[in-house]
């Protein structure tokens, strides 16, 4: 609760600072402050257990360690991401303070996704993070890749929209408490009743259109691609992993006791969003693109979360959204100091920019999952909870399969650095500060420490 | 006192990573070979010390080991058992000599060389010493990335592909493996902390909780990841590639250590835990890594470089582990034992004698050298005691392992026993042609040069031949080490 | 016995430096085995257990040493004839440079030790490490002059044949593990009676696999020959003396098996191989030019009758015949090297003759030599081979008359080099002549030896029907019994045999006389020119075996597993390629499509959870 | 009358709104075609909510059964937050190509 | 058959065709102008359902503000019917019946069970009065009803980040 009234609040505050500060560059460091000042009350929230503000009238929003944690887990992902591109979001526009402004309320929609009760607040949060996104999607006015991208987003993600209010009317209209609180459905073990399993698939096709799970990922690339670097690193990470736990928390408490009726769908969405995700990253030749498939492919890995589902799958989900979101920032912030996004811009990196390489080549090994990284202890998590799970052993097989085939695209990148030698004509300014550095030692080393020691995450889970 | 040989394990890892990791934090290009070389004795002397420590009777690692994610059941557990000893002590050994070997070699950015090879020596110790599935898996995976980067960075031109193979297809293995680790982490009983474990003991026990159906697919996820680092026929085709194009020392750890851990792993997590599966598929594989053996051996005939040609003779005497192993007899199995020491030291000395001729000429291609007897009688030699080793000639180290393990086989079946005897004498003519067309004969252009080798590789293959003969003559200490877990592995098969 | 090994030992090991020191180490390993032999012929044997060499749960390989009547000869015969012949290396190989020279005599140690283990064993296992050391020896110093590439190819080659033979060995030694669980030569004698009649055909053949390959029968024999591309008294002690009557030792020491009720087949074949052997190999010899050779083969042939012996079940016959052979074979090789130094390394005998003007000794000798292997009575050849022929007459009929036909080829052959070596003209150049000289003293004093040997050795074994009492049958009495013969054979037919034998010698030796008094260099023709090529046997090897393993490897390399194997791991990676390409097509960047597509895949789920 | 007719004219509505989406080019009108899609969700949880109602008589307090037409509310409200800055994006593609035409939206592809 | 399953049936029909005419008018103004005709049918549908304040809302909100903004930027761009080329004839093909599938899909499984046969009279109609909706929205929804102002927040930076000309 504290995060959602903090966020908004400080959101206002930089939009106001936004009217009254000349100087933009001090925008980011009124945004860290203002996302310390959160973290902070997301943090006394989770240690007493109680909120300062006490106004959740008929319960909609449910807190508890769990969430909360991941909810921390988020905002510091967020502050990371912000030590380490403050400088660069100025770079995209005039309008500094509204961009942290909409980033701020985008954090009001991640802590409503991870917390709703009922699906008017679920709706209202997916809603909160998407419409801020579209617009920073496209706030790189004269770029028509980012104008198309934006449209593109736009488009798809009312059309998502659409689809979800459909999917709830029909849940509400299968509810027997005639609400839209989601543990009020009492399913029981019988078959579901006909409204609840249309509203269920078509609530799946819009969260999977949210989590870019395939078929609906479409929009992913090209709106990835073509968004300022900066907030696609935002979008890909922080957004996702939220969605990701809406989606789970959805699922888990609406229809988690008829699990089996609608896992099936979940093995085909899982299936096809790894296949397509890795498949089509290996060719991609510019890195954001390709970090764009990879985030569809890391989405399959996520899916198993969904199609688990279970303590180890749901402790995963937050490892995994730790990790991957540490990564990707990680990986984000390496490329937006390149000024060739090709994967050969990297070659030779390791040589000019050691300290940079080294860290790339960690949250790399991350994201392919490479044991004493982080990605591999959510990976492990995962495949854990779905083994556990029991069904379709295939499926964990051939997650595997593709697991390998991810290693090809990201060592790619992994070889370009260290491997190969750089044009010497093809060399850059570079605009790297020693701070930055600092941070993405910092970044590489907590994505280290968690794939050592995990439960240093898991063990607040249950605080 | 007891306790303290227990702490060994632990020694084993940290030595080589805290040195590896000094490396890297000084940044320091000569230092770092001095560092290397010293931390790796010291490895070595802690592995001798705790040869002495030796508690052979059973698997035991520190009582409860560090609880490391406690709930789920994985716990920091390491220890040493002889099988654990003799091939901790062949990594110990090993990277002395190979550092020693290699001293006048100088690599571009040799800090990170030297840190990555501590690194992937830590790595490998862990392999020998885990005793919790996850921490095996975990440093399985872990010895295998400083090799990658050695390899990619310091390899020949065509590097980068063939270590990417390489690294994928072990990757690929090594994620089916855990996928089978989970799957059996999951069948295990519930302990004072969590639900399941992932401790060796349990992981022992738990064929009585499977089907045989169960264990049947289980163990091709296990066998393929094993059978892909040994490597085993037909999955062995990135090893050539990968030893051509990997910097030699490099190669070294590779053949000499690293094609270990799949045997290691064969006898440690594969043989125990799954016995139906062993009875139903032994023929099969033994078949198979005979066949592959025959066929290696006839391709090695033909191999003109000769980092191809050792690459091929070690897939041939790897089969010929793989296949005593899957004999699943004592004698076959206390050969494996015996073998997996001999073979990393001999390998190991081919590859210091190829890395000389190589240094010197700059040519690897057997066609094109000769006569290097003439300029290099010693390094000629040592090469062909080690060359005859390879082939195994009696009272070398590796004809003990052989003779044991083709002594199982014929337990196990005359036919296979008699098929895999071809490839004593195929071993006889690539090796022999080697010798031959490498070091016999008139010298050209291209080997006139070559000069006799210094006192440091002198003195690294005089350690292997003095190791060869040892071993060729007394093996019985090596016996004596192993005999338990030999017992333990084959239970009361003959 | 300690004594013993630690001297044989601590010479390997010390890699003498000087052929004094070499051969000195082998004269006293000669005198500890004649007090060892007096010893063992007062009936004291030996078995000395050193250290396990194996031992684990199941198996248990000692490092043991067994002295009996049997080692004990062969320890006189690898010691006496080894000490000669290291005296004579001294001055043969001088012109080696010192440490080539060094290396020589450590090779030679080496291969002494390894032949005394090789004899000393008390198991299979440490007789098979003898056995490879032996084959090793064998190699290095074939290729000794590591230079000349056919020097070297020369010596893979036995090594690699010798190899298929030990693989044979190899196989039966783990024939007995399995069945008997041991192989120690007294249990497994012991344990015979535990033996299906498989078990004992399958080892007692393998072993003898493994005999053909070392002591070169057929198929395994054509390395021999061309072994003679090492030093010569190498040839003379490996290559005639010693190494390549292992293969007899090992199938006498294991006459407890051979002789047993089930092993008749593999008489059978060993008696065929070796009376092949012998015929094949006398018939090439005849029409050789190299001296080398021409006693290359001659000692194929005669360990063709060696085995033949063996396959008659007389094995003290054979073992006779190893010992005689020892003797003339050395003396006839070292023979031949006084000439070929003499010739300065001149082999060709078309190219020598008159040379007994320069070198008496060494024609005088060598006429010895010559006498006692053509079986002329009372050389020492006469005995054993008339013991050889005498069992294979009592054997088969047919047998004897081919073995009879043998030994007259090898009395025309020997008589042929000597003719042509030592009588007529001679047919070198000039410089050559100039060269002509007797050898040193360090040369022909080995010479004389042997021929006293060669002269006398024969009577240890003469048979009783000659007034003589068989000594040798009487000494190696407990290690191989004596069978008595179902149908003996009367004493008449003896003499008549006997008589008929030498006669037919004669007339061999005069025939070789009369052909070759006048010779004259002519190309031949026919039967004559298939000989002189060696029946074409190797070319046959090449064809068969070296060149489909040849082009299979390199089928296997560019086909099997660049394109196939290799070609399918490296085709996942091109399908993985090419799925990314293809499926990248979906990604066509109009929204409208994607749309579809997302309904599409809405429809799909629908179906899928409504109606599947 | 039953719920099956508004179920019907809903659903017809949500499809009618995808087809236009599907077929046309035109960014505004594809979006006026949402708006479509999501006035049918609209009409179906008025009529959930009627039917709700309905079989709450006599049961259920009147707070529970109006949480349908109340969600149409907050969905309005997204509506209008959604048009506006639908609207803003569209305007500013179109100062950009001087066209609405999605199709050409591909720049970015494969 | 009653007064309002006639209204139903007209209202139904009138939505139905004029949103038909939505996706087939080429000119966009035709489209704009027959949405706003759908949106007034759906209105009269929530009256027959008792939402009469949703009624009044959805014609002032959506019809009233929302519409006119529509046709304030298709005007303002000048579209007009020789703008919009042809779709492409396979794509639109595909679209019209995988909507159509899409359609019978969903009814299909929606009516699938017989269970449902709820019947929708109702006596009084007073819970969709705004005095009801009213107490709801601020007492139980008041939550809900705050943070969408954040919504609003955003969309109105939004709209000023994106519309706002840059120097």
């Amino acid at each position: 609760m504290n995060a959602i009234i903090l966020t908004t609040v400080w959101g206002i505050v930089m939009m106001l600072a936004g009217a009254f500060v000349k100087n933009k560059s001090t925008a980011k460091y009124w945004a860290i402050l203002g996302l310390v000042i959160v973290i902070a009350g997301n943090s006394i929230e989770l240690l007493q257990q109680e909120s300062f503000f006490k106004i959740d009238i008929r319960e909609m929003l449910h807190f508890q360690s769990f969430n909360l944690t991941f909810i921390s887990v988020m905002l510091v992902c967020t502050l990371f991401y912000f030590l380490l591109n403050g400088k660069e979001i100025e770079k995209v526009g005039t309008n500094v303070f509204e961009y942290f402004a909409l980033i701020f309320f985008i954090l009001c929609g991640v802590v409503l996704a991870a917390s709703f009760k009922t699906l008017l607040m679920l709706f209202i949060g997916i809603e909160i993070i998407s419409i801020p996104l579209y617009i920073l999607t496209g706030s790189d006015k004269r770029n028509l890749k980012s104008n198309e991208a934006a449209l593109k987003y736009f488009l798809m993600g009312s059309f998502s929209t659409g689809i979800m209010i459909m999917g709830i009317a029909f849940i509400y209209g299968g509810s027997p408490s005639a609400s839209f609180f989601i543990d009020t459905l009492q399913l029981g073990v019988g078959k579901m009743p006909a409204f609840i399993a249309v509203g269920l698939i078509l609530l799946m096709v819009s969260m999977s259109f949210k989590v870019s799970a395939a078929p609906f990922h479409f929009w992913t690339p090209d709106v990835y691609d073509g968004a300022p670097t900066v907030f696609t690193s935002f979008m890909s990470t922080i957004v996702k992993a939220a969605s990701f736990f809406a989606f789970v928390r959805l699922f888990e408490n609406a229809f988690g006791t008829v699990h089996e009726q609608w896992q099936k769908l979940a093995v085909i969405i899982t299936a096809a969003t790894l296949l397509i995700g890795n498949l089509t990253a290996v060719f991609q030749q510019s890195v954001k693109r390709m970090l764009a498939y990879s985030s569809i492919a890391q989405a399959g890995f996520m899916m198993f979360a969904l199609f688990a589902l279970n303590d180890r799958a749901k402790e995963g989900l937050v490892l995994y959204a730790a990790a991957y979101s540490l990564a990707t920032i990680g990986i984000f912030a390496v490329l937006v100091k390149m000024n060739d996004y090709t994967i050969d811009g990297f070659n030779g990196l390791a040589k000019k920019q050691p300290v940079l390489a080294i860290c790339a080549t960690i949250f790399l090994l991350s994201l392919t999952g490479i044991p004493l990284t982080a990605g591999f202890q959510s990976k492990f998590f995962m495949l854990l909870a779905a083994v556990k799970d029991g069904h379709q052993i295939w499926l964990v097989i051939f997650a595997v399969l593709c697991a390998a085939i991810s290693a090809y695209y990201y060592f790619r990148i992994i070889q370009a650095m260290y491997f190969k030698e750089s044009d010497a004509s093809a060399d850059q300014e570079w605009d790297i500060s020693p701070a930055f550095k600092y941070i993405l030692v910092i970044t590489a080393a907590v994505i280290i420490v968690l794939g050592v020691y995990p439960n240093l995450l898991l063990d607040w889970l249950y605080y | 006192m007891q306790q303290l040989g227990l702490r060994f394990p632990e020694l084993l890892i940290w030595s080589p990573l805290i040195a590896g990791l000094l490396c890297f934090i000084l940044k320091n290009d000569k230092n770092s070979k001095a560092i290397a070389l010293v931390s790796s004795l010291i490895t070595l002397v802690i592995s001798s010390a705790s040869l002495f420590y030796a508690n052979n009777k059973q698997l035991s690692g520190l009582e409860e080991g560090y609880v490391w994610m406690k709930y789920i059941g994985a716990s920091f557990n390491i220890g040493l058992d002889g099988m654990g000893h003799i091939l901790t002590f062949l990594t110990a050994f090993s990277f002395p000599v190979i550092f020693i070997a290699t001293y006048k070699t100088s690599y571009k950015d040799s800090f990170a060389f030297y840190g990555l090879m501590l690194l992937a020596q830590a790595g490998l110790m862990g392999v020998f010493t885990a005793l919790d599935a996850l921490v095996f898996y975990f440093f399985w995976e872990l010895a295998l990335i400083p090799v990658y980067f050695l390899s990619s960075r310091w390899g020949g031109e065509k590097r980068i592909q063939a270590t990417f193979k390489f690294f994928v297809y072990t990757f690929a293995g090594s994620l089916l493996m855990l996928i089978g680790i989970i799957y059996l982490y999951l069948q295990t009983p519930a302990t004072a902390y969590s639900e399941h474990s992932f401790a060796i003991n349990a992981f022992y026990s738990i064929h009585f909780n499977l089907t045989f159906v169960q264990q049947y697919w289980l163990f091709w996820l296990f066998f393929i990841a094993f059978a892909i680092k040994m490597p085993v026929f037909p999955f062995h085709t990135w090893q050539p590639d990968a030893y051509e194009q990997s910097p030699t020392a490099v190669t070294m750890v590779l053949s000499g250590i690293m094609v270990k851990m799949g045997v290691y792993a064969i006898l440690r997590w594969l043989v125990p835990v799954f016995p139906a599966a062993m009875d139903k598929y032994n023929m099969l594989i033994a078949a198979l890594a005979i066949f592959g053996m025959i066929y290696a051996s006839i391709i090695a005939i033909k191999q003109d470089d000769l980092k191809r040609l050792v690459a091929y003779s070690s897939i041939a005497h790897i089969g010929l582990m793989c296949a005593a192993i899957f004999a699943s007899g004592q004698i076959a199995v206390q050969g494996v034992m015996i073998q997996m020491f001999s073979h990393g030291i001999n390998i190991i000395g081919l590859w210091i004698v190829i890395e000389l001729i190589e240094r010197q000429t700059g040519v690897r291609k057997i066609s094109q050298l000769g006569g290097i007897a003439h300029k290099a009688p010693v390094l000629t030699i040592m090469l062909v005691i080690i060359a005859l080793a390879n082939i195994a000639l009696p009272l070398t180290n590796a004809f003990v392992g052989e003779f044991m393990m083709f002594n199982g086989l014929f337990k196990f079946n005359i036919w296979l026993a008699a098929v895999a005897g071809i490839s004593i004498i195929l071993a006889a003519v690539y090796t022999l042609n080697m010798v031959q067309k490498v070091f016999y004969g008139e010298t050209n252009a291209v080997t006139e040069s070559i000069k006799e080798i210094a006192w440091n590789e002198k003195l690294a293959l005089g350690v292997l031949v003095i190791a060869i003969f040892f071993v060729g003559v007394y093996p019985q200490p090596l016996f004596n080490l192993t005999k338990d877990v030999v017992l333990m592995i084959t239970g009361n098969k003959n | 016995m300690g004594f013993l090994i630690n001297g044989l030992g601590r010479k390997t090991l010390s890699k003498t430096l000087s052929g004094i020191i070499g051969s000195g180490v082998v004269l006293g390993s000669f005198l500890i085995s004649l007090y060892v032999f007096f010893s063992v012929k007062g009936g004291n044997t030996h078995v000395a257990h050193y250290f396990d060499f194996i031992n684990t749960a199941n198996l248990k390989i000692g490092f043991d040493f067994q002295v009996d009547q049997l080692s004990a000869i062969f320890l006189l015969i690898i010691t006496g004839v080894g000490f000669l012949i290291h005296v004579y290396s001294t001055s043969y190989m001088h012109e080696e440079d010192n440490k080539d020279f060094a290396k020589y005599f450590a090779y030679l140690n080496l291969f002494v030790f390894s032949m005394l283990l090789l004899v000393l064993g008390a198991n299979y296992v440490i007789m098979f490490i003898g056995w490879e050391g032996v084959g090793l020896c064998s190699y290095l110093l074939i290729g000794y002059w590591f230079k000349n590439t056919n020097y070297t190819n020369a010596a893979k080659k036995a090594f690699i044949m010798n190899r298929i033979g030990d693989l044979g060995f190899l196989l039966a030694v783990f024939w007995l593990f399995s069945k008997l669980h041991t192989s120690d030569f007294h249990t497994v004698f012991a344990g015979i009676a535990q033996l299906s009649k498989t078990d004992i055909i399958g080892i007692t053949i393998l072993l003898f696999v493994g005999a053909t390959g070392k002591s070169a029968q057929i198929p395994l024999y054509t390395w021999l020959p061309d072994a003679m591309a090492g030093p010569t008294p190498v040839s003379a002690l490996i290559h005639a003396a010693t190494m390549v009557t292992a293969g007899i030792y090992m199938i006498a020491r294991s006459n407890v098996l051979y002789s047993s009720e089930a092993a008749e087949i593999t008489r059978l074949i060993i008696s065929i191989i070796g009376l092949a052997t012998a015929l094949l190999a006398a018939s090439i010899a005849i029409k050789q030019n190299d001296i080398k050779k021409v006693l290359a083969y001659s000692t194929v042939s005669q360990l063709g009758f060696m085995f033949l012996a063996l396959g008659c079940g007389n094995y003290t016959a054979a073992v006779f015949h190893v010992m005689t052979h020892a003797f003339f074979k050395a003396l006839l090789f070292l023979g031949s090297g006084s000439v070929i130094h003499a010739m300065g390394g001149e082999q060709d005998i078309t190219k020598m003759g008159g040379l007994n003007k320069y070198m008496r000794i060494t024609q005088l000798t060598f006429l010895i030599g010559c006498l006692a292997i053509a079986g002329c009575p009372p050389f020492s050849g006469f005995f054993s081979k008339d013991a050889i022929l005498m069992s294979a007459f009592e054997h088969n009929k047919v047998f004897y008359v081919l073995a009879l036909f043998a030994a007259m080829m090898t009395a025309y052959y020997m008589f042929r080099i000597y003719f042509l070596t030592f009588n007529g003209k001679f047919r070198g150049n000039q410089e050559q002549e100039h060269h002509l000289h007797e050898s040193p003293a360090a040369m022909t004093m080995p010479l004389i030896v042997l021929a006293i040997l060669a002269i006398i050795g024969g009577f240890v074994g003469v048979p009783h029907i000659l007034g003589g009492h068989n000594e040798i049958a009487a000494f190696l009495q407990p290690v191989i019994p004596v069978h008595e013969n179902a149908v003996p054979i009367s004493s008449t037919t003896e003499y008549g045999l006997m008589i008929g034998t030498t006669v037919l010698m004669f007339v061999a030796a005069l025939f070789a006389y009369v052909q070759n008094r006048n010779f004259v260099a002519k190309e031949n023709t026919g039967l004559g020119k298939v000989l002189e090529n060696k029946w074409y046997i190797d070319e046959l090897y090449d064809t068969i075996i070296i060149k489909p393993v040849q082009s299979l490897a390199s089928f296997l390399n560019n086909v099997v597993e660049k394109k196939g194997i290799d070609g399918f791991v490296n085709g996942m990676g091109k399908a993985v390629n090419y799925g990314s390409r293809q499926v990248r097509l979906l990604q066509s960047g109009h929204v409208g499509v994607y749309v579809l597509l997302m309904v599409i895949g809405i429809l799909i789920l629908f179906i899928v959870q409504m109606f599947l | 009358m039953e719920i099956k007719w508004f179920i019907e004219l809903a659903v017809a509505l949500f499809s009618i709104g995808v087809i236009g989406v599907l077929t046309r080019r035109n960014a505004i009108i594809i979006f006026m075609c949402i708006e479509l899609m999501l006035n049918a969700a609209n009409l179906l949880l008025v009529a959930f909510s009627k039917m709700h109602a309905a079989a709450a008589i006599g049961k259920a307090t009147p707070t529970v059964v109006s949480d349908g037409q109340i969600f149409v509310f907050f969905i309005m409200v997204v509506a209008a937050a959604e048009v506006s800055v639908g609207l803003a994006i569209i305007v500013m593609m179109y100062r950009n190509v001087h066209s609405v035409d999605v199709n050409f939206l591909n720049r970015l592809k494969n | 058959m009653s007064i309002t399953n006639i209204l139903f049936i007209l209202l139904s029909v009138m939505a139905v065709g004029s949103a038909l005419m939505v996706i087939t008018r080429k000119n966009p103004v035709h489209s704009v102008l027959y949405l706003i005709v759908t949106f007034f049918a759906i209105s009269g549908l929530y009256i027959l359902l008792n939402a009469q304040f949703l009624a009044i809302v959805n014609i002032i909100v959506y019809a009233g503000a929302i519409m006119v903004l529509f046709l304030f930027v298709v005007m303002l761009m000048n579209l007009n019917q020789h703008i919009e080329p042809q779709k492409n004839r396979l794509l639109q093909i595909a679209g019209i019946i995988s909507g159509g599938s899409l359609f019978l899909v969903i009814v299909a499984a929606a009516l699938k069970s017989q269970t449902i046969k709820a019947g929708m009279e109702l006596q009084t109609g007073d819970y969709g009065l705004i005095k009801t909706l009213g107490m709801v929205l601020f007492k139980d929804y008041v939550l809900p009803f705050e943070i969408s102002s954040v919504l609003f927040l955003s969309a109105m930076i939004g709209a000023v980040v994106i519309s706002k000309k840059e120097h």
